[in-house]
């Protein structure tokens, strides 16, 4: 078997590891071949490289962002810390990581320190969901996207504990833009999405991925792609919807008051969210993992390759959010409201109302791919 | 008019909807231009100093980082020759921030010592006036500015210190300042004048001479030379109008004025 | 929650400077506003008395640090007519050309910090890169790249370098481009226009009332500009158009800078022409030593007694970048002049801001205060 | 600095030259290739990684086995308060401006105190601002450091005879490196804190 | 509108406490005027003469007599208008523009603060640009600046 996911590795590397176990201690040989364990040990592993993955993904994130970014603005961006600035986001967390830890002094213990942990926690969690390659989860989750919006929506919750509880009124009027706009665009985000499980028929992102390996969403469910990552953008947070961080009047938002550690949790969370929400488009309409058929099959068939693919597409995604980053400013409280209330949410309707047109007629238009409707 | 201006620059004027576009194609072209080379200087390491890097990306270049050659006249750390420093006091005069002291430096006799300038850079706003009001051109202006320390007594410059900038070699200001005429002269309140040399001895530039001038007219029975005084005659194109003279003078009788 | 203060400053992205921005808001709704100033207060009017008049030049740069040139071109202008002195007409052209390139450089900045208050960083760095080349020409011929030290009583410092006409030309062709590009990124921009349009609005009459001058009167229709309206230097011999708009607003104000960039590049050539064939001398000749440099200004009070110079007052206004700033220089006949005192635009622009902000929300504080384009340094003195 | 340092090699000290005590730089033709100079600096973190390493062979106590790292990672990740006083707070703007740009060497100027390490005093302070300085000094989390930038920030500059004006801000909270000029030129600036950085290096953060 | 137009222009209007109008190089003329006459001439001058920009006011110290100017500006006659009074050493106060002209206000806070000039009337008359309780008038001729006497410089702790 080729080794293809990244739970094939784990698999590998914790039955090899237990295997060899076994051939030096024959008495134990019985519970260390238990494939039980192997498969527990195996998840923790997994877990593990999930885990570091998504960090280092996530700095490596940020350090594209800033690299990017510089060359938008006719500068170099890091460049002096590793090579081309590559160990410049390792050397702020570790500074964040020693700076002195402080709480204001009116500031509500639990929320404080409470908030941003949780908002770290559950962007992590994220991770666990999303599927990166070819048996990730094996359909064990039939709704993991539900699970993943859900985990996704936390954060307003939390970044509102935690701007409430520092004691700044700047930091409650960064909470409070950030709970209403996070709630205004769930809802259009949500739509959108429908209308990719009206096409796909489950949701399970497994399966989601699986039924664009002919053909991506992005062709058929333009609209709904434009609505979903509009209301990323909002969701995660950036320009030109950054308004709870907006520098220019909320100082920093909701993180104000936060420094050291906990800013370094919020910085991450950020980007974690940002990871993910470029990884929730890559699945739902750019295709995931998969290749269209007619790419050489090489491409394909080399180990990990459909993680690599899966990166190469998601860093792309994110370097056009960074793009609109470098290009547009901030819109205002309401008219952000307004866009999403007014202009999103029907806007999604059309691209549901359209994606149930697709399926009844049973044609895609499609761009380069060959149809093969219900997969 | 404002119309006018408002249709010649906002062609979007009309149909505002999608003109998210163009910002993006601005941004994606400055993308594509500073790719290959963007308008950084990487400081440490390149410099507008440095003549060859200067006219690299100087405005001709069609790349404009800096404006190309002319750059030597920055105003930065102070060059002082100390040799030819005639510890005219000028420059502390003319120093608006009085950021200039005049110390006590090897080479002069005891009984006068020569002073030099230090500069106090906490206190400097780099105005150049002292290198302007300088009669000898000792005092100039490097392109050196580089002037962080964690000592706050580092930035006190010693005439030493800066003799070793003088030596350094570094371009100076190449736009010398042309002085204009000027109709100030010393001038002698001669009654009051006791002679006693003080002027003379001071004077930076030995444009002072005493010369025998007889007082008045002898009386009758006395001896003409015990009438005779000296007093001071300033060689106008060689003074630099520094005013040590008046300064030392005990009797307050040089002053300031014009021949005419 | 209901309404409350919140202080905007000392230290805030905002402020662009050190003053406190005191907005008294309900939700994000602005009921008042209470602007504090003096955090910047340096005395530099009572500096002045203590200063021999062309020492008071390094305090005019400091002034308002984004536009050395135009300050010191105010109060030598003061200071001359004080003093009863004329510049050469070459000094004359170049102090034109030198508040023009201000003028432009000032712009830029606004521009800059004001574009990146809403939000967009780019065009900092655009601007901060183009306003670089100014400051590069500005260093070829006075030394300095922000605290100029150039203009003197009686002239300039010093004439233009070789080839300062053509490299200064040059650079006036990279920026005529680059304002193009300022514009798509701004105007060209659906998001820029609704969240500029409409905001701040501050009529004519209001503008009047409470004394605000410069790109804020003129884009509320008045075509008050001192250049035009009352000539000083060389203003009449150049050709050029007020930039004037109707809407009063911020996007108003943002094209009336627009277009003055465009009007100074086209004063700049001009003036530049006219300095290509006009050799001559820079500085008057046989001026009083104690004016300072280029003379060390000497002889203290001995000096004082013993000439008896003209007494006088200098009153000398003219169109900064940020709109009509007055100097009034006494001199009572000492080596120092007995009073100096200043009218910063922005000081009036400031403190008209409750008309301009109240009734707005939180998030319209940055594009209104940027286009007010307050420079702390001369609003506080 | 050699003699401080004897494990480091003299091949892996880049940045010596550039914050020397004389200042002299050898300048770099611009025909270095744009690789050589983005891995020039780069090698900082290795004599920092080497140096933990050994600590960890050696068997020291934990807090000289990660300091070094930690050191490393605080001189090079140095996030000023984005503040402006007076003139100097222009040319620290053009400081990151894109013909500098201070972000190359991590700099990057954060609005809130709390996310601070250093604080660029950018002008003159006033007797009026002067708490104000103060309350946000205390506000920066340990460790931090101050540079006082410029003539105003040292000494009070050409105001310091005023009656409003704090002459230097060293009289109201502890600094760490001068910059002086007036304004000082974005280069110099930078090398304030490249000269800030060298002297984390030598005392530990 | 040179010297003897206002001077016509501010009989015709019946203004009061007028001490002279004089022509001043710069602006159109200099009115002095009497410091009790402020409140009905400031109208006067603004409608009348249609002076309705008020560019700045300023105080100067005289020593034996303060001298309070305003600089106004008019948009018909493209000029500059110089109001100038006496005001009394001892206590020096005239009546507020502010009334008449808003922008007036700061000036006048400032003129206050730093001249030591008291304005009547005045909505909102406390500290602009020093501190408040800084009871002292630095731009008085009796006050003199000093160089700042040398502190003990803190040194770090490493």
């Amino acid at each position: 078997m080729a080794v293809t996911t990244l739970w094939d590795v784990a698999y590998f590397l914790s039955s090899g590891l237990l295997g060899v176990l076994a051939h030096i201690l024959p008495p134990l040989a019985w519970l260390l071949t238990n494939p039980n364990l192997v498969w527990l040990l195996s998840a923790l592993l997994f877990g593990a490289i999930l885990l570091g993955a998504s960090m280092i993904n996530t700095i490596m994130l940020i350090w594209f962002e800033r690299k990017m970014l510089g060359r938008f603005m006719d500068r170099r961006g890091a460049m002096h810390v590793g090579y081309a600035g590559l160990l410049q986001n390792f050397a702020d967390g570790l500074k964040l990581f020693r700076k002195n830890t402080f709480k204001p002094r009116e500031a509500d213990d639990l929320g404080f320190y409470g908030g941003p942990t949780a908002y770290m926690v559950t962007s992590l969690l994220m991770f666990g969901v999303l599927p990166i390659s070819s048996g990730w989860s094996d359909g064990a989750l039939p709704l993991s996207m539900l699970l993943a919006l859900v985990i996704f929506s936390f954060a307003p919750l939390f970044i509102f504990i935690s701007a409430w509880s520092s004691n700044n009124k700047y930091s409650l009027m960064g909470g409070m833009r950030s709970a209403a706009q996070m709630i205004a665009y769930e809802v259009p985000i949500l739509l959108a999405v429908v209308a990719v499980v009206l096409v796909a028929g489950t949701f399970d992102l497994n399966q989601i991925v699986l039924e664009q390996q002919n053909y991506w969403f992005w062709g058929p469910l333009f609209l709904a792609l434009l609505v979903f990552s509009i209301g990323m953008l909002a969701e995660m947070e950036r320009i030109p919807f950054d308004l709870p961080e907006a520098e220019a009047e909320l100082v920093e938002g909701w993180n104000t008051e936060y420094g050291g550690m906990l800013f370094a949790f919020f910085m991450l969370a950020d980007y974690l969210r940002a990871l993910a929400g470029s990884i929730l488009i890559v699945l739902l309409f750019l295709g995931g993992w998969t290749l269209p058929t007619y790419v050489p099959a090489v491409a394909t068939s080399l180990p990990l390759a459909g993680i690599i693919w899966f990166m190469v597409k998601t860093y792309l995604v994110f370097g056009v959010f960074v793009w609109i980053r470098a290009a547009l400013p901030r819109v205002r409280t309401d008219q952000l409201l307004r866009i999403g209330w007014m202009r999103l949410i029907p806007l999604s309707l059309v691209a549901v109302v359209l994606a149930a047109a697709l399926v009844l007629v049973k044609c895609l238009p499609v761009f380069g791919c060959v149809p093969s409707m219900g997969g | 008019m404002a119309a006018e201006i408002e249709k010649k620059q906002n062609p979007s004027a009309e149909s505002p909807t999608g003109a998210v576009l163009k910002p993006l194609a601005t941004a994606a072209r400055q993308f594509a231009r500073s790719l290959i080379r963007p308008s950084t200087i990487l400081y440490p390491f390149e410099r507008l100093e440095d003549p060859k890097f200067r006219s690299e990306v100087a405005v001709e270049s069609g790349r404009p980082i800096g404006v190309g050659e002319v750059w030597d006249n920055y105003r930065g750390v102070h060059a002082l020759n100390v040799n030819t420093c005639i510890s005219c006091n000028l420059c502390a005069f003319s120093c608006p921030d009085l950021c200039i002291e005049m110390v006590t430096v090897p080479g002069g006799d005891p009984k006068h010592p020569k002073k030099c300038p230090q500069i106090d850079y906490g206190k400097c706003s780099y105005c150049g006036f002292c290198s302007d009001a300088c009669p000898e051109g000792c005092l100039t202006m490097t392109t050196k500015y580089e002037l962080s320390t964690p000592n706050r007594k580092d930035m006190v410059y010693s005439p030493q210190k800066m003799f070793e900038q003088f030596q350094r070699k570094l371009p100076m200001n190449p736009i010398r300042l042309e002085r204009p005429a000027n109709e100030d002269a010393i001038l002698l309140d001669a009654p009051l004048c006791i002679g006693c040399n003080a002027c003379a001895r001071d004077c930076p530039t030995n444009c002072i001479t005493m010369l025998d001038i007889p007082k008045e007219a002898p009386k009758p029975g006395e001896k003409a030379a015990k009438r005779i005084w000296k007093e001071p005659v300033v060689n106008d194109s060689d003074c630099v109008r520094c005013g040590t003279c008046i300064s030392v003078c005990p009797k307050e009788c040089l002053f300031w004025g014009t021949h005419s | 929650m209901s309404d409350m203060w919140i202080n905007m400053g000392p230290q805030h992205p905002m402020t662009h400077g050190l003053w406190n921005l005191r907005v008294h808001i309900d939700g994000e709704m602005i009921l008042g506003v209470d602007p504090e100033m003096g955090y910047l207060h340096r005395g530099i009017e009572k500096i002045s008395e203590d200063r021999h008049y062309n020492e008071v030049i390094t305090l005019m740069d400091r002034t308002c640090y984004v536009a050395g040139m135009a300050w010191e071109h105010l109060y030598i202008q003061a200071a001359e007519k004080a003093l009863g002195l004329e510049p050469p007409e070459r000094a004359e052209w170049i102090r034109m050309m030198s508040e023009e390139f201000q003028r432009l450089a000032s712009h830029i900045m606004w521009y800059a910090a004001f574009v990146q208050d809403l939000g967009l960083m780019s065009p900092f760095l655009y601007g901060m890169r183009d306003r670089d080349l100014i400051l590069d020409l500005f260093q070829s011929y006075t030394g300095g790249r922000l605290t100029y030290e150039y203009m003197r009583v009686g002239g300039v410092r010093n004439d233009l370098p070789v080839g300062f006409n053509d490299r200064a030309r040059k650079v006036l062709d990279w920026l005529e481009p680059r304002l193009v590009e300022y514009d798509r990124l701004c105007m060209g921009s659906d998001i820029f226009r609704r969240r500029c349009d409409d905001l701040g609005i501050l009529k004519a009459a209001d503008c009047v009332k409470h004394g605000v001058t410069g790109p804020m009167l003129r884009s509320a229709g008045s075509k008050r500009d001192i250049r035009k309206d009352r000539p000083y230097s060389r203003y009449a011999q150049v050709d050029f158009d007020v930039a004037t708009a109707e809407s009063a607003d911020v996007t108003g104000r943002y094209l009336v800078r627009m277009e003055e960039m465009r009007q100074s590049i086209r004063i700049l050539r001009q003036t530049l022409d006219w300095l290509d064939h006009h050799p001559g001398p820079v500085l008057a000749d046989r001026l009083p030593r104690w004016l300072g440099a280029p003379y060390a200004p000497i002889g203290r009070e001995a000096y004082l007694l013993k000439r008896n110079y003209p007494k006088g007052i200098g009153l000398s206004a003219i169109e900064e970048p940020h709109g009509e700033a007055c100097a009034y220089v006494v001199n009572e006949g000492g080596e120092h002049p007995y009073r100096v005192k200043f009218r910063s635009p922005v000081f009036a622009n400031l403190s008209a801001a409750s008309q301009y902000l109240v009734g707005y929300h939180v998030a319209d504080i940055p594009p209104i205060m940027g286009s007010v384009d307050v420079c702390v340094g001369e609003v506080d003195r | 600095m050699s003699a401080a340092q004897p494990t480091v090699p003299p091949a892996t000290k880049p940045m010596a030259p550039a914050v020397g005590p004389g200042g002299q730089l050898p300048v770099l033709s611009p025909d270095v290739s744009f690789i050589e100079i983005e891995a020039l600096r780069s090698q900082q973190f290795l004599p920092a990684a080497k140096e933990a390493l050994s600590a960890l062979v050696k068997e020291q106590a934990e807090g000289t086995l990660i300091r070094p790292l930690f050191n490393w990672a605080g001189r090079n990740s140095l996030f000023p308060l984005h503040w402006g006083l007076a003139c100097c707070a222009i040319e620290f703007a053009a400081a990151f401006g894109a013909r500098w740009d201070a972000e190359r060497f991590g700099v990057v100027p954060r609005s809130s105190p709390r996310q601070c390490d250093l604080m660029i005093v950018n002008g003159t302070v006033t007797w009026k601002v002067a708490h104000k300085l103060v309350t946000l000094y205390e506000q920066m989390p340990e460790p931090k450091w101050v540079i006082a930038m410029g003539n105003c920030a040292t000494g009070g500059g050409p105001f310091r005879t005023a009656y409003s004006v704090v002459p230097g801000v060293d009289k109201l909270v502890p600094v760490d490196v001068y910059i002086a000029g007036c304004p000082p030129r974005p280069e110099a600036m930078l090398d304030g804190i490249l000269r800030l950085e060298e002297l984390i290096r030598e005392r530990g953060a | 509108m040179d010297a003897d137009e206002v001077r016509a222009k501010l009989t015709g209007a019946g203004a009061p406490g007028i001490l002279s109008v004089d022509p001043f190089p710069g602006v159109a003329a200099r009115v002095r005027f009497s410091p009790d006459s402020a409140a009905p001439l400031f109208p006067i001058v603004r409608d009348a003469l249609g002076f309705p920009h008020l560019s700045t006011v300023g105080g100067i110290d005289w020593v034996e007599r303060y001298e309070v100017f305003y600089l106004l500006w008019s948009d018909t006659a493209k000029t500059y208008l110089l109001l100038s009074a006496d005001l009394d050493a001892k206590a020096p106060h005239i009546e507020t523009a502010s009334s008449t002209w808003p922008s007036a206000n700061w000036h006048e806070r400032e003129a206050w603060e730093l001249v030591g000039i008291g304005f009547d009337h005045h909505p909102d008359l406390r500290h602009l640009l020093m501190p408040d309780g800084y009871d002292f008038h630095p731009l008085q001729r009796a006050f003199k600046l000093h160089e700042p006497e040398e502190l003990e410089v803190k040194v770090r702790h490493v």
